[in-house]
């Protein structure tokens, strides 16, 4: 199946790429996604996660056609 | 309750002294306490010329509505009000304006305190500064 | 540091509107936290019609000053401004302001409420309150 | 020696004036002067007092000229 990923700030410029499609297996979860789009490197816990625009952990199952986010701690305000 | 991303300049007292009662009757509500962020210009030691607030569109609206309807339900605010900046932003200018209606102090200070350690926790924004170094990512927050 | 009596009716966020850096240059602070306290239309469960502030003169400005002083010292406040209504008063207006800029959030709160809860403990302010049943003064304040 | 004496809202409602002078010892205190003006009562607890425009215990020294006052709690803000 394929989900949508995007990514924000650092991340996005340390990833190469603000929005792109990933293929997972269908009983992916988010840590599967974050491995599909870094070559199977581990997930940094300073890193955040969002599925359909819900905050998300890594072991969240992802369904076809998710749009999943990997993002740094936010700083607004 | 209304949550607004702005991405030009506003000026909050402004937007509240067209609309004191948040939606309410005059005489309805006793206490409004209001917060506003403003861009200074140094940060961690650095002269600071600009900004560009970026945003995860969709999310950040989502997560700003459930944040405020989350401290209204806690500590039974009467109405609230939250504005922020997106895109580039020079220094002196707001970032963010929380506005609160309770019926008395404790609720008021209570309730827009809350809603800005939530939005600085929870909402998705990422500030990215220019210094006389160059631009830079801001790494973490001041502690609420 | 600015403390202000006023005998008619004010708008708290037009004044801040007209003069939002509290003095300070635009850039020097990142917070300002600001409370009004506006008179409702009831209290104690009974319908008020109309109140009259009564103040000691002299005291009350000497009382304010201290206190905008103290927390200033206390909280680390870049500056501080309250105004304060005397004399009678209707539903829906706005009874005090007072409003607080600091370098971040944490003291803008924190100073704004210390402000808040001394001015409510110590300022020599009465209320007398006209309801259905007749005049009668107010004995004693909300808990902050 | 003699002191102006000032009362504020419902205390003043109570003792019937807003200003007067008050006659008393030389080594007087507050309480004298509260006493001076009750035909020698009890000040009550909840009397709060002020000298010269400051808050003031019922034991701090007056002196010729001073301007004390009496008030109930205040309700201001």
């Amino acid at each position: 199946m394929q989900v949508t990923v995007k990514t924000f700030a650092h991340l996005r410029d340390r990833l190469g790429f603000a929005e792109s499609a990933a293929e997972v297996p269908e009983d992916a979860c988010v840590l599967d996604v974050w491995q599909s789009i870094t070559d199977g490197s581990e997930m940094p816990r300073s890193v955040l996660a969002a599925v359909n625009l819900d905050y998300a952990a890594a072991d969240t199952r992802v369904h076809d056609g998710d749009e999943v986010a990997f993002f740094p701690p936010v700083t607004g305000g | 309750m209304s949550v607004e991303l702005r991405t030009g300049v506003f000026e909050p007292w402004r937007e509240l002294a067209d609309a004191p009662d948040g939606g309410l009757g005059a005489g309805a509500y006793g206490a409004t306490c209001a917060f506003v962020g403003t861009m200074r210009d140094f940060n961690e030691g650095d002269a600071v010329s600009r900004m560009v607030l970026e945003h995860y569109p969709g999310m950040t609206e989502r997560q700003l509505e459930a944040i405020v309807e989350e401290e209204r339900a806690a500590h039974g605010l009467l109405a609230a009000r939250v504005i922020h900046r997106v895109g580039p932003i020079e220094p002196g200018e707001p970032i963010v304006l929380v506005a609160v209606w309770a019926a008395h102090r404790r609720e008021a200070f209570a309730g827009g305190r809350a809603i800005m350690e939530a939005l600085k926790s929870r909402a998705p924004f990422w500030k990215h500064e220019q210094t006389s170094a160059g631009g830079r990512w801001v790494e973490h927050n001041t502690k609420g």
